[in-house]
């Protein structure tokens, strides 16, 4: 299946995971990691839309978004900032445990890794939760009574406009954990398969490319955080 | 394992080490925030985040020391293209008479 | 216009002519475009047609030849761009002397409203040599507003204004659409627009009864309690509202913006967006209290305010909480 | 005629079509070329169906008044002719059936870089495709292919969160179409076949891959705002509730312009295989034409708002856009003048594929045109939102991109079918499209300077003639359309059979027999030619033409 002239030949000897169309191990992989990249490039597209929205509301309604900022749990906020950078580590050692083929090693860091990201949801069912029982939920439900204190001064909000925030927060923050489960999902099944030894040294580009994508939930997160928790937090 | 070079390049303590400094990272810009900068607040909030993410980018989805440039193209082509989608929008709503 | 097979709109406001002159010019580039490449295609594919015995000559290209082929559309083009924009310019510039009309878009109808309080539907009365410049909003979806005869589209958006211009020159009837989707009857959302010799106009206009705009607007303005806040004799809780339209005001997070008529209507409908430097955002909202009609009349008072331009351009903003300070009309 | 195939190509061989005969071998194939045949059947089943919508259109347009059909009906009518012929057909149809069956074969790859997603995107324009014939039994929706808020969000009371999730599930098989083409560009090229030996067609994909990628996340994402907005009254556009409806179609454009480059591009790059073929030439500045179509694809990402120019954005943005909307019309004349100067000291035949690549060259160079026209800001105010607008995107959309698709599939139908296409018959089918699409389309041109808007179902009496004439073009459209489908399928069985290279072509995919054996090459070929080294093979002599 493969041209003989290749060097990874190795590899390819107790390699079931080449694939009829590529020439060698190697091509496979790296077609694999530029195809993981640009879909990560969808990815940031697809979250810059939003962030587009979130830009212009909040020039425009700069006031309501600092209230309703105001309104949200930095510490939990914090947390689960926390915890994502922590996960990005296992994850990032979960690969090198796989290219050292250290197959219980992988699987540790790969449990650890989706209880992380558990832990990240948990907090955000609990942030979510608050939400419901404070009516910052935007719908026919949504109260702001709200004001942003400024050096002492009293801003009334206009609802509308912090609902405007809170629209932007739910579907910004759902989305991501929309992609936090999906990601979840994922390092359970390669867990899986980690644990009946599908990885080798020579072929662990799985492992490699959901690690991307989970770095990419977090980077994602990382601007989520200050943007949403964090708008004139002082006073 | 000679195709794998570019991954091997860190030990697990560099990684804890850049974990440990996006924590502090973390820590600042919340810290950061609850100090009056004025304009800089948000600057400096994003610039942060601006550092931690390249860290990320960098070290632990491995764009530096890759064997080839085209996967630093592509993450720069995909924030370039986002740049200009928040830019051209702005060009509009930041010269209207009214807003 | 031929009624049979039009060619061509009628040209019946100062804009048209000038529309049309960039229209001519873009078809004649155009036109001597489109002709040099189909006799280029038409006589090499002719001249060069396969016959046996005849190779082709392998050309690599030429540098030159592309950069010349770039660079003079590119000029060409340029000159489209500044003649649009400066046509464009015009046609967002409403003159300061215009008179001005109030339209109210919605499912299926323009409503239209003149400031002697003279009030239309799917009909726009209005004289020649006039500066007409319509303010317009819509109770719904997006709408346009649309007289080819005027060369004019400017779409009507729900939740503010926006403005065109035109100068009718030519008297008739002439088609009012609707030109962005808006639903059902989007096709039925037509009207007439009637442009009059001025002596004609202001018969028509003397057959009214109503009260002018700004009247309504006065009396609109007493009856919400408006006159209790934003006083004329002293200063109140809300600013003087004096000579305030088309002035730059100074807000609270140290904005300036100019009181258009964007400004006003957001002030009514959602007072806290840009508190006026000096004053408490004590004002409750009034959206859903008063109809699209209301806002335009109370729009229409506040801007009667200023009437005539006081002309001060080095206006400032004071902050109105030092009551000592005497104060005069350009309290902000 | 040039196409009478060689009888000794007859015997009995193994190839991708005959390789599995059941259902399943189709369905669950992960074959580029079968793919790129699902893709076919399906992409004409959604242009036919467009097509009668668009029939419909012309008829209720026959007379000023609305008579055929309600007011309701009519608008559903056009919403369902614009979405399917947008998301359904134009934006998969080159692409996705002659992209999928060429670029591997054209870079001399076995397969693209990731045949199972390749089938993914498949199934998932096809799960789209359901979603919205389901959309369309169930009572339709009415807001235009464009979407606009408030209209979609708080005005329509059709199904417009189902199509919707269409058109989103239609944008991730398209993602995942430039994603795979990407990645098989980059990564499965045969050796020897560097960047710049590349085909145009291949550079054509590239470019739309780059914009699928980048531009089809945010339409994604802005259709579920649309939906979640209808569904939980967020007001995200909404300005009752806050928001800005401009913001809609800020991000609604900044897809939707650039989706225009997705279907043109890879038109163009038929264009240059034909033009490069049929007049034995290497394309006169290969470099120039290669790289413009990059230029497209990135600057095409920079003039959305030129749709906007009277909806209320700043005089200001409308300045800059219109100034950057220019930047797209060089690398778009240049492509037409290269491809004007490669006919110069040509050996030019005339067959099919050739008239398609006149036609297209032809129309493009109009609807280029008054694309120059639309984004000159003075102009756009009168014409946009009329029927000149419609005129001029048909003028690209079906001038350019369909006459690209039909060109190229008559080229590499022998490629694909193992068969001729019946010669006359398809020269006769080129007329007639280009006829009635010209007698279709261009009066529309003076209809929209004339003010008749656009998504009219009744207008003044006085543009009847003109919409007459335009119907009466359609009607002429239509036959030349259904001719193409006729004598292809009956060339299935009764046309001559095709030896490898009909054509003498240059390029990779002429170098395996027609039909291509499954894996396409029996070895890797290794590259060491130019593209289009027609110099370097021999002329086949083929029709003697005007010498009658």
């Amino acid at each position: 299946m493969h041209d003989s002239q290749t060097t990874t030949v190795e590899h390819e000897a107790h390699n079931p995971a080449l694939l009829h169309h590529f020439a060698d191990a190697q091509q496979q992989k790296n077609a694999a990691s530029l195809g993981m990249w640009l879909f990560l490039v969808t990815e940031i597209m697809f979250f810059g839309g939003m962030f587009c929205a979130y830009l212009v509301y909040r020039l425009a309604h700069f006031n309501a978004f600092a209230a309703g900022s105001q309104q949200l749990s930095i510490w939990m906020g914090a947390t689960n900032t926390a915890v994502l950078i922590v996960s990005s580590v296992t994850v990032v050692l979960a690969v090198k445990a796989a290219e050292a083929g250290k197959r219980k090693l992988l699987v540790g860091y790969l449990v650890v890794t989706v209880l992380l990201g558990m832990t990240f949801l948990t907090v955000k069912g609990f942030e979510y939760r608050e939400k419901f029982e404070k009516h910052h939920v935007p719908g026919p439900t949504f109260k702001f009574t709200d004001t942003f204190d400024d050096n002492g001064k009293q801003i009334p909000v206009n609802p509308k406009e912090a609902q405007l925030f809170f629209s932007l927060y739910f579907v910004m923050t759902g989305m991501h954990a929309l992609h936090m489960i999906i990601g979840c999902g994922l390092f359970s099944v390669l867990a899986v398969l980690a644990w009946k030894g599908h990885y080798t040294p020579g072929y662990f580009t799985p492992i490699e490319n959901a690690g991307l994508y989970w770095h990419l939930v977090d980077i994602i997160w990382i601007y989520l955080f200050p943007l949403l928790y964090l708008i004139s937090r002082h006073s | 394992m000679s195709e794998n070079a570019e991954h091997t390049s860190h030990s697990q303590g560099f990684y804890i080490a850049i974990g440990i400094g996006l924590l502090v990272g973390t820590a600042t810009t919340v810290g950061a925030a609850f100090v009056n900068l004025g304009p800089f607040n948000p600057i400096i909030a994003l610039l942060i985040a601006t550092i931690k993410a390249t860290l990320v980018v960098l070290f632990f989805m491995h764009v530096k020391g890759a064997s080839e440039k085209l996967t630093g193209a592509v993450v720069v082509s995909g924030f370039f293209f986002l740049a200009i989608l928040l830019t051209l929008s702005l060009a509009d709503y930041l010269t209207r008479s009214w807003r | 216009m031929s009624k049979f097979l039009p060619l061509w709109p009628d040209q019946a406001s100062t804009m048209a002519s000038q529309v049309d002159a960039l229209y001519i010019y873009l078809l004649l580039v155009s036109g001597v475009m489109t002709a040099l490449i189909f006799v280029a295609v038409t006589v090499l594919a002719i001249k060069y047609r396969r016959v046996p015995g005849r190779e082709a000559q392998q050309i690599e290209g030429s540098t030159l030849l592309e950069i010349t082929w770039s660079i003079i559309p590119l000029f060409v083009m340029m000159t489209f761009f500044v003649w649009g924009a400066v046509i464009y310019f015009e046609e967002r510039t409403p003159p300061a002397d215009s008179t001005e009309v109030y339209v109210v878009a919605k499912q299926w109808m323009w409503k239209i409203e003149h400031m002697e309080g003279q009030r239309e539907i799917n009909e726009l009365h209005v004289p020649t040599g006039q500066n007409i410049k319509l303010i317009m909003t819509s109770q719904d979806v997006i709408h346009s507003f649309f007289v080819p005869a005027f060369r004019i589209k400017q779409d009507v958006l729900p939740g503010r204004y926006t403005t065109a211009w035109f100068n009718a020159t030519k008297p008739g009837r002439y088609h009012l659409f609707c030109a962005e989707y808006c639903g059902t009857q989007h096709s039925g959302m037509g009207g007439d627009i009637i442009v009059m010799e001025p002596q004609d106009y202001a018969r028509w206009m003397a057959g009214g009864t109503s009260a002018p705009l700004q009247e309504t607007g006065k009396q609109l303005f007493s009856q919400f309690g408006c006159a209790t806040c934003h006083r004329f004799d002293v200063q109140g809780r809300g600013p003087n509202l004096t000579g305030v339209y088309n002035k730059p005001v100074l807000l609270e997070d140290g904005r300036t913006v100019i009181a258009d008529e964007n400004y006003v209507r957001e002030s009514i409908l959602n007072p806290t967006a840009k508190i006026v430097n000096g004053f408490k955002p004590v004002m409750p909202t009034f959206q859903g209290m008063v109809s699209e009609e209301q806002l335009n009349a109370l729009v229409a008072y506040v801007k009667s305010l200023s009437q005539p331009p006081t002309g001060t351009a080095g206006l400032q903003n004071q902050p109105a909480t030092s009551p000592a300070q005497p104060q005069n009309m350009q309290v902000q | 005629m040039a196409s009478i195939g060689i009888p000794a190509n007859q015997a009995p061989k193994t190839n991708y079509l005959n390789n599995g005969h059941s259902l399943k071998s189709w369905l669950l194939t992960t074959d580029h070329k079968r793919i790129a045949l699902l893709y076919l059947i399906s992409v004409t089943v959604f242009f036919f169906l467009g097509g009668f919508f668009a029939m419909l259109i012309r008829l209720e347009l026959l007379t000023p008044q609305g008579d055929l059909m309600q007011a309701d009906t009519y608008n559903k009518v056009f919403t369902m002719h614009g979405m399917i012929m947008v998301f359904f057909f134009l934006i998969p149809v080159v692409p996705a059936v002659l992209g999928n069956f060429l670029v591997p074969l054209m870079i001399g790859a076995k397969d693209l870089a990731f045949p199972r997603i390749n089938l993914l995107s498949w199934y998932l324009y096809i799960t789209a495709g359901v979603l919205f014939l389901h959309c369309m039994l169930t009572g339709g929706v009415d807001t235009g292919w464009t979407f606009y808020t408030p209209y979609s969000t708080a005005g329509s009371n059709t199904n417009v969160v189902e199509a919707g999730i269409s058109v989103f599930i239609a944008g991730f098989s398209s993602i995942f179409t430039g994603l795979n083409f990407i990645v098989t560009i980059h990564r499965m090229r045969a050796p020897g076949l560097t960047w710049d030996r590349l085909p145009l067609f291949i550079w054509a994909n590239y470019a739309t891959s780059l914009i699928m990628i980048l531009g089809t996340p945010v339409i994604a994402i802005t259709v579920v705002l649309v939906a979640v907005e209808r569904l939980f009254h967020l007001g995200i556009f909404d300005p009752r509730l806050g928001g800005d409806p401009l913001l809609f179609q800020h991000l609604f454009w900044f897809y939707s312009h650039p989706a225009v480059y997705i279907m043109i591009l890879p038109s163009m790059g038929v264009v240059s295989e034909l033009v490069a073929c049929f007049a034995r030439k290497r394309i006169f500045g290969y470099k120039f034409v290669a790289l413009s179509s990059i230029a497209i694809a990135v600057f095409g990402f920079l003039v959305w708002a030129h749709h906007m120019f009277v909806a209320g954005i700043s005089l200001y943005a409308a300045m800059i856009f219109s100034f950057l909307s220019f930047s797209v019309g060089v690398p778009s004349a240049v492509k037409v003048f290269n491809w004007t100067a490669t006919l110069y000291k040509g050996s030019i035949s005339y067959a099919t594929p050739m008239l398609y690549a006149f036609g297209f060259i032809g129309l493009f160079t109009i609807g280029g045109l008054t694309g120059l026209m639309l984004a000159t800001i003075g102009i756009d105010v009168h014409v946009t939102d009329t029927y000149f607008v419609v005129a001029h995107f048909h003028y690209v959309m079906v001038g350019g991109v369909l006459m690209g698709y039909l060109g190229g599939l008559h080229f590499w139908w022998p490629k694909i079918s193992g068969r001729m296409y019946p010669e006359g018959w398809a020269k006769l089918s080129a007329l007639l499209v280009f006829v009635g699409f010209n007698l279709t389309f261009f009066p529309q041109f003076i209809l929209g300077y004339v003010g008749m808007p656009r998504r009219y179902w009744q207008y003044p009496p006085e543009f009847q003639v003109l919409n007459v004439l335009s119907t009466a073009g359609a009607s002429v459209l239509a036959v030349g359309y259904l001719l193409p489908m006729i004598y292809l399928f009956w060339s299935l069985r009764y046309g001559p059979i095709a030896d490898a290279n009909p054509w003498n072509a240059a390029g990779l995919e002429w170098k395996t027999t027609s039909p291509p054996p499954t894996f396409n090459f029996d070895e890797t070929p290794v590259v060491t030619w130019e593209a289009y080294n027609y110099d370097e093979i021999p002329q086949k002599e083929l029709e003697a033409p005007v010498a009658r």
